[in-house]
């Protein structure tokens, strides 16, 4: 067959019973092929839909805390408090060396036969309801204070009766005296509102996640004060201005291989550079968030990059056809229309360093950290780092902080998501 | 089939008015050529004759400004259907008006012959029959002005009036040559000259031809045919 | 006169710069042809503004660098001689707690000649701030003056600020290659500190992983305590094949399934569900790995009837691993499935395609550099995770192919040396150093060779 | 919003009183593929409004119309590719050798074989040329081995008149030839699967001058073997190319013919106004 | 300035080779119409003289053949240049050929009444005349043939001799006339039938001046006017 | 190797051989712009080879050529466009009214809104119809108020005959016009800066007809007012709308004349070769 003239129009027959075998197969491996799409699909959400099911039925406990009723006198001679102190600078003063925790134990003892059933903590909440209102010293009242760890398990139902009792996580003492409260009806279960706005605690029913929290937020805003301007500006510079030359391929490798750097090595970056070369504070948000800030750099620089470069090149043309000058081509026309690309790609850098625990456990942000934080130098920890401590925790109660913990930082993550999905949504343009 | 729609580009208007406008004027100088060449023919006005032939050339020069815009709207606007027709058909039209032109410059330069010669038979019959080819190119140019194709049916049918006359001249000029001999040579020349007037007669119909073509886009079923009136009829 | 109020005067007269600059240049811009006057009032202004501020500006931070310790060294002078302190971490703590009781942080200093030199200290500070406070404001006068009397129509201040600009952008793309010397210089410092004290090739080579021991002087580079290949085998192990096994045919799957066949309404749903599988963090995997699928792995292999079955698996590990890596190779494959162009598909479909032909024969490999890439970049990923690890894979540093067993990873050994107390002169906590050099520079090699094929790729679309 | 509603009526049905202006040819007994009153709907919008038509085997059939006219539209619904579109409905009948080709039991996969489809941006695809070519015999089993392939390839890139500019390098990626190459190679490559119908969306659209030349002189070249239809928006080109010409307007075929008088003498006022650059 | 490259689109060149080989048709036709109808003329050949008139049918559908595909050339392929010259070239130039034809028809048209007459004057002279047309009408289709501007301006060169041979043959005639009354009738259609030839010659001019400009798109300087040989000079 | 050397070489001196056929309008005396033995490199390659030209103010000049012979590039050294890629190096010089624009005085900006240019794909700002139009008068301070800058816009927009179709929506997104309209869009923004000279590179190739005839229309009502030069590929185009041609083959400018003698007549063979369709 040399030439062209073979004339080969019309000689296939499309109907004959071979042709129509293989189209038959055809499509049965058609089918196949799109089931196999679907599956992975599926196992995939259904992955995640497992994972936040076990996080959630696990972690909806750690927001709730088992509370025992106590009458507690505010006795001013228990206490060793003078009324007449009660007001003005030194009440807190007073409060704060005042014994409360006796006091507290005393009462439980009186009234729930033994202090085991209330959390080690507790006192504090009773203190902290004087401190609240002076005038109640010398009244009387009934307050409902922390239970203890196995009572909180006992109430929200954690302790399986079917395993043997001397591996039970809970005494049959301790069993015995919670049925009897519980019959009393003197076990409820309550919002803990000191997970929300308490810090670190060694027991898991007074631990809380606002100190975490915060040293995240603090860590984030010196991530994000320090990143998104360097990013976005290296972007402008590397998109619009960079000559072809050497130092800008280096910038290039330096910023590609950033964003894809194990973020360990962040750590070990901060480590060595940060605190043990320049001597700057140990576990504190400044440290962190400079180290995320290189980390996130990169994923700032390569999202604006990219958010750049699809303003059409035919915008530049145009602004510089009219007499536009570089500067004004970029503030004008490239920034406002790809900022929405930058501030997505910022969010979701932020997000992922938001998440980031390795680096953080490096430079030392796994301290255990029992007071909120006041400012950036201060010691912190990060609600990553906070979940992972959990994690490691023997108590039983902890399993559920940690996974209230996660609910938390999922939560937060999530918001950020589903503002840069909305971002990116609202300003998706179609060239 | 009148198109009062203007093409989006105008400057495409703007030639092809002009393209018309140039064979209008080539059509008007024609037909004055026509009907001075009779004037000075039947006046014997030698000078008359002359300047006829002179103004010729401003329809020749006319004729070559117009094809070579007709060329030059081909070039450069790429005219299709009616557009087109239109300058191919003033691309031909000019050709034959310049023909027309040029029948009126020969009738002229037979003027000073004739006057010369004292021979002055069959001229009232010469005058009418210019007064036909000359109402013919007008008519056949106003069809073309006015893009009318009914116009121009008709101006192909009005030849058939001036063959006729043709051939009823030319048997009188025969007959004179006949009479004497001496007539021999100025009667040749007003045959010529009647032939002249009726091949532009011709001339007339191809024009309304041509217009009817570039108006409709179909030919006149019976295409007159130039050149053709032979006098056969007459016996000899 | 505080930093806060220089920095406050010092805006002002910015300020004050760049609104008389530009009366003057709107006066003659105002009547002038626009071809005549160079460059708008507002790059007039704003040059004279930068003129005021940049080198005042300049001169305000370097005085917050280094005008503590002029201050410092200024007071010491002025104390006698038997009060000033040695030099060294005597020094040191001297000037720190000089200025905290400075700060008024502490009531009262121990150092009793501390206390002396406070009050030479604040004079000595209020002095100093004085000066350069005066020099600032100077500075910026005579900035701002020169800016605003050079004002004229044929400056081409729109040249200048452009060029100022221009150089504030280039100096920011430096930071990018400062954090890279900066990871390359800190990792090589110490690693080669480490292998002063271990055979480097002790280290590449040797199968025997057992940090601890090498805390005692005599025991350093003793053998076998270093070797890491064990930690690599972990590593590749559970990132390289458990996750990739899972993560590839299922990221490559979804991304098919996602930009072929679903509908615009179904990807609008799915697709962000993936994208909260990328969102999850790290720790949260380790987490869920380390309480929920390592025991159903272990329980699995028990119900089986393998009993050497540990509860910290390479495999749990893995597989929860490439779960996370999932959504990264399917937004890779997907990106390089997009970008082939849209006529590829429709010429196969007019060829009388189907579907799975069309992107088994035409896409697929149409995308497949870009995939291949981001596999790469995936596996870069997966070998640099470490929290998983750290809570599911366990430490065991060893060398098996048992995926129920437990196996430690680079990054694992990295977390588990430096946490706690730690020496910074012990081979133990310097290895961790040497081990993040290794990892660096493998997920670098990684990092260059798929960035260069996806981009080779890409290019091949443009 | 009343009055807007009512204009668009008024202007619809003016559009409707404009009969189609068709030759006899239309409705030619030897048709290839015929098409009866097809609508096309995008979604609500009605972009292609009951046209009907034949395709000659022995011709090249011309679609010319303004942007947005449903030429591709109606193109596509020769082969079907309007399926990939969602929102896309087809209404009406077509037929290819009397076979209703929108009937459930006529396959696609064979439809588009048999149908082939050359676009407007060449789309070789990243394999090389050799494969390419052989990318659609594969997939129908049109060769029984390597020798048949080989003829195959060859054959169609002879015809397609590129066989000598390539013949030494068909290992190389398609992409890495010429544009108006490529096109030749999106044509062999749609000959190579022996159709019977060739459409063509604007091939020359994206190519210079001379690319252009060479694909219409190839057109000319396959005219008689294939029944091709063309888009273009270039009406020279349909002048040059075709001999039949459709011409499209709002969704309507406006007038059906013999190309030579379409361009010099069309019956329907706005197919002239069109042709003339009348557009109003 | 023959070009001998290709076009791209070979159907381009297909389709212009086409329009020559038609115009080169009716040339042909055209020239051999003026021979025989010559050679009937002499030999008093009525039958084929009406051959003759029966065969320039063939040449006017071939010019309507032949203007209808230059129009449809122009449509579908939008010459330019070269191209664009060589069909409006052709055009103009079928229109020639078919005057040509016509008067080929009217010469043969004559025949039967010259035949009848017995008048057999002048004869020699005109078959020397008539063969100076037909060679002349012979050269300019071979220019058109070949593109030859070259051979072209000789054409326009060689119409002189036949105008001078037309005026001593006019001078013969009306000699003739004046000798014998008689003769009136035939040496009149005699004239007429050089004149035609004088004409036919002319004619052959025109199209050596097409091809002329065609070839070279430029017009040859002095351009010979149609229907302008007045025969002013013979003296009367 | 040594053989494709050779061969190369002796290619070029032959196409060097061929000297520029110019009319005497190649060096008008009043030209608007001039350029002088402008030679063009991206990289090491020539991509246009001593280029000397005459632009005159009172007519439209097209540049034609094959693709790739370096007609954009040309045309994009008249306002320094060729600046903003990094390996293009121009040599030679060209002058704005006796003003050498590669001076190192010479501001670009300034360059640039003397010199407008447009585009091949329309490229409207992503901003409402005002404010594409306001954008250059505003940036080069040409508008001292609200009303003289409305005055502007409606100036331009009316020149650029496209005010009656947007002036009731001229807070519209420009990017919502139809591309005919986008591109009139741009040419009025172009027209806003009051610029000197207009650089058009291939405008229309990315619009239909319909849309190609009204920028036509529009080019002829601007000339006169600017100096306008064009790039395109269509011929029919150049023909249509220029007074004065040239063509481009290999990077050499091969001939230079009134347009009509340009198609009509052409002088160079490879002119005439090309312009009639005869690309070998
Ligand atoms: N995928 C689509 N979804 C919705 N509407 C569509 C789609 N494709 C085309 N249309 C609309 O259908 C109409 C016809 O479009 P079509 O592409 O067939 O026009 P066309 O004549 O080919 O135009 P062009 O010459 O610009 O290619 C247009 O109004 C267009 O907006
Ligand atoms: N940015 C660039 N970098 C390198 N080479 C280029 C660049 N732009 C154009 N060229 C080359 O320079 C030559 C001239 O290109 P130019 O775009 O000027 O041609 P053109 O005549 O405008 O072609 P077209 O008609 O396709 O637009 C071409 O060979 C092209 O490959
Ligand atoms: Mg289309
Ligand atoms: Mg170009
Ligand atoms: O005009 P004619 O003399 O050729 O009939």
């Amino acid at each position: 067959m040399t030439s062209a003239d073979v004339a080969r129009t019309g000689t296939v027959d499309w109907r004959s019973a071979q042709m129509q075998a293989r189209i038959r197969k055809r499509y049965a491996k058609e089918r196949r092929f799109r089931f196999l799409g679907l599956g992975a699909l599926v196992f995939a959400a259904g992955f995640l839909l497992f994972l936040l099911t076990t996080i959630v039925s696990d972690g909806i406990g750690g927001f709730q805390r088992a509370e025992v009723p106590l009458d507690i006198e505010y006795s001013a001679t228990t206490l060793g408090l003078d009324p007449a102190q009660m007001s003005g600078d030194g009440a807190d003063y007073a409060i704060n060396r005042a014994d409360f925790r006796s006091l507290v134990n005393a009462a439980a003892e009186a009234q729930l036969g033994t202090s085991e059933m209330i959390s080690e903590g507790a006192w504090l909440d009773v203190r902290d309801r004087l401190r609240g209102d002076p005038s109640l010293l010398g009244s009387r009242e009934r307050v409902w204070v922390v239970a203890a760890p196995e009572v909180d398990l006992l109430a929200k139902g954690q302790i399986s009766f079917d395993v043997p009792a001397q591996r039970r996580a809970v005494s049959q003492e301790m069993i015995n005296q919670y049925v009897v409260l519980n019959d009393r009806g003197d076990v409820q279960l309550s919002l803990n509102t000191g997970f929300l706005t308490k810090a670190d605690s060694t027991s898991s029913e007074l631990a809380g996640i606002w100190g975490a929290l915060l040293g995240s937020l603090l860590t984030m805003a010196i991530t994000l004060a320090l990143s998104f301007p360097i990013g976005v500006m290296t972007a402008v510079y590397l998109e619009e201005y960079a000559p072809r030359n050497r130092f800008t391929d280096m910038i290039e490798v330096s910023i590609n291989n950033l964003a894809a750097v194990p973020s360990i090595i962040f750590g070990l970056l901060g480590l060595s550079v940060f605190l043990n070369t320049f001597g700057m504070p140990r576990s504190a948000p400044v440290v962190g968030g400079v180290t995320l800030a290189l980390m996130t750099l990169p994923v700032i620089v390569i999202a604006s990059r990219v958010s750049l470069q699809s303003v059409p090149p035919s915008i530049r043309d145009a602004a510089l056809g009219i007499g536009a000058s570089r500067l004004q081509v970029i503030l004008h026309h490239i920034l406002p229309v790809a900022l929405p690309g930058i501030l997505t790609g910022t969010i979701i850098g932020l997000s992922r360093a938001l998440g980031e625990t390795a680096p953080l456990l490096l430079i030392g942000m796994r301290a255990f950290v029992s007071d909120v934080p006041g400012g950036v130098t201060d010691p912190a920890t990060a609600l990553p780092v906070q979940i992972f401590l959990w994690s490691d925790e023997v108590g039983r109660g902890f399993v559920e902080k940690t996974s209230a913990a996660i609910m938390v930082l999922l939560a937060v993550l999530l918001s950020m998501n589903g503002v840069a999905i909305y971002l990116r949504n609202k300003f998706e343009r179609r060239w | 089939m009148n198109s009062t729609t203007a093409h989006t580009v105008k400057s495409f208007d703007d030639d092809l008015r002009l393209l018309r406008s140039m064979i209008g004027e080539m059509g008007g100088l024609a037909r004055s050529q026509v009907n001075e060449a009779i004037t000075a023919l039947l006046s014997h006005d030698v000078e008359l004759a002359k300047r006829v032939v002179e103004a010729d050339k401003r329809i020749d020069e006319l004729e070559m400004e117009a094809e070579s815009f007709a060329i030059s709207i081909i070039a450069r606007r790429s005219p299709l259907a009616q557009d087109l027709r239109e300058v191919i058909a003033a691309l031909k039209i000019g050709a034959v008006i310049e023909r027309i032109g040029d029948y009126g410059k020969n009738i002229a330069k037979r003027v000073e012959a004739l006057s010369s010669s004292g021979y002055r038979g069959a001229s009232a019959g010469v005058e009418q029959i210019g007064s036909m080819a000359s109402t013919l190119v007008d008519d056949a140019m106003r069809s073309f002005a006015e893009r009318d194709p009914f116009l121009a049916r008709a101006v192909s049918d009005g030849d058939e009036a001036i063959d006729d006359y043709y051939e009823s001249l030319f048997q009188t000029l025969l007959g004179e040559i006949a009479e004497d001999p001496e007539n021999t040579a100025p009667a040749t020349h007003l045959i010529f000259i009647i032939k002249n007037l009726e091949r532009i007669g011709d001339h007339a119909t191809n024009i309304a031809e041509m217009v009817h073509y570039s108006a409709t886009g179909e030919h006149l079923e019976d295409r007159p045919k130039g050149g053709d009136a032979t006098g056969l009829s007459l016996p000899l | 006169m505080s930093l806060g109020a220089l920095a406050l005067v010092l805006l002002g007269l910015t300020a004050i710069t760049f609104a008389m600059t530009r009366m003057r240049a709107n006066a003659f811009a105002s009547g002038a042809r626009p071809r005549d006057v160079h460059s708008r009032p507002a790059y007039h202004a704003v040059r004279a503004g930068l003129l005021a501020l940049v080198p005042a500006l300049f001169l305000l931070l370097v005085w917050l660098v280094i005008g503590d310790g002029i201050v410092a060294d200024r007071t010491l002078d002025q104390l006698p001689q038997a009060a000033q302190p040695e030099a060294g971490i005597e020094r040191q703590a001297f000037l720190t707690e000089m200025r905290s009781v400075a700060r008024g942080d502490l009531p009262a200093a121990f150092n009793p000649a501390v206390n002396e030199a406070v009050p030479i200290y604040r004079e000595t500070q209020a002095s100093w701030t004085w000066l350069i406070g005066g020099l600032v404001v100077l500075l910026a006068l005579i900035g701002g003056g020169y800016g605003w009397l050079k004002t004229a129509p044929d400056l081409r201040a729109r040249t200048h600020v452009e060029r100022f600009a221009t150089i504030i952008l280039a100096l920011a793309s430096l930071i990018a290659i400062l954090t890279t010397f900066g990871i390359v210089l800190s990792l090589l410092y110490e690693s080669l500190d480490f292998f002063s004290r271990v055979n480097p090739l002790e280290f590449i080579f040797g199968t025997h992983w057992s940090p601890q021991t090498a805390i005692r002087a005599d025991q350093v580079g003793s053998s076998g305590a270093f070797g890491a290949v064990p930690l690599f085998w972990g590593t590749i192990f559970i990132g390289a094949i458990i996750a990739m096994a899972v993560a590839v045919p299922l990221g490559l799957m979804s991304a098919i399934f996602l930009t072929q066949y679903a509908r615009p309404t179904a990807r609008k749903i799915l697709k962000p569900l993936l994208e909260i599988l990328a969102g999850v963090p790290t720790v949260v995997y380790g987490y869920f790995a380390a309480l929920t699928v390592a025991p159903a792995v272990r329980d699995a292999a028990i119900a089986i009837g393998i009993d050497s079955a540990s509860s910290e698996s390479a495999l749990a590990a893995g597989v929860v691993m490439g779960i996370m890596i999932i959504p990264f190779v399917s937004s890779m494959a997907d990106d390089a499935l997009s970008s082939v162009p849209g006529a590829m598909r429709d010429g196969s479909l007019a060829m009388g395609a189907t579907p799975s032909e069309t992107i088994k024969k035409v896409l697929v490999p149409a995308a497949l550099p870009g995939i291949v890439g981001g596999i790469l970049l995936a596996v870069s990923r997966a070998i640099g995770e470490t929290m998983i690890v750290v809570m599911a894979a366990g430490q065991a540093a060893r060398l098996t192919i048992n995926p129920l067993d437990s196996v430690t990873t680079v990054t694992a050994q990295i977390v588990q040396l430096l946490t706690g107390d730690q020496e910074f002169d012990s081979a133990k906590t310097l290895s961790a150093f040497a081990l993040g050099l290794v990892l660096f520079v493998v997920t670098l090699l990684l990092n260059i060779y798929a960035l260069a094929i996806v981009k080779r790729y890409r290019e091949a679309y443009e | 919003m009343a009055t807007q509603v009512t204009e668009a009526a008024a202007e619809e049905a003016h559009v409707r009183e404009q009969t189609l202006v068709h030759d006899e040819i239309a409705f030619a007994n030897d048709a290839k593929m015929t098409a009866r009153d097809v609508d096309v709907f995008y979604g609500e919008k009605k972009a292609v409004d009951s046209v009907s038509i034949d395709v000659d085997s022995h011709y090249v059939t011309a679609f010319i119309g303004p942007s947005g006219c449903g030429k591709s539209t109606f193109l596509r619904c020769f082969n079907r590719m309007n399926d990939t579109i969602d929102i896309a409905r087809v209404q009406g009948r077509i037929e290819l050798d009397g076979e209703d080709i929108y009937d459930p039991r006529m396959d696609v996969v064979q439809l588009r074989a048999r149908v082939g489809m050359v676009f407007q941006k060449p789309n070789p695809f990243p394999k090389s040329i050799y494969e390419n070519i052989a990318y659609g015999p594969r997939i129908h089993g049109l060769a029984s081995n390597k020798a048949d392939m080989d003829g195959i390839v060859e054959a169609s890139l002879t015809r397609a008149g590129l066989w000598n500019e390539v013949k030494d390098r068909l290992d190389d990626s398609g992409t890495a030839l010429s544009g108006g190459q490529q096109q030749r190679l999106c044509i062999a490559r749609a000959i190579a699967v022996d159709p019977e119908v060739i459409l063509m969306d604007e091939p020359c659209s994206a190519l210079d001058p001379i690319a252009t030349a060479k694909i219409e002189e190839l057109i000319e070249e396959l005219k008689g073997r294939f029944a091709i239809v063309i888009v273009t928006h270039n009406m020279q080109q349909a002048a040059r190319i075709s001999q039949r010409t459709a011409f499209f307007h709002l969704g309507n075929l406006v007038e059906y013919g013999d190309t030579e008088t379409i361009f010099t003498n069309p019956r329907a006022d706005r197919t002239r106004d069109y042709i003339t650059g009348r557009f109003g």
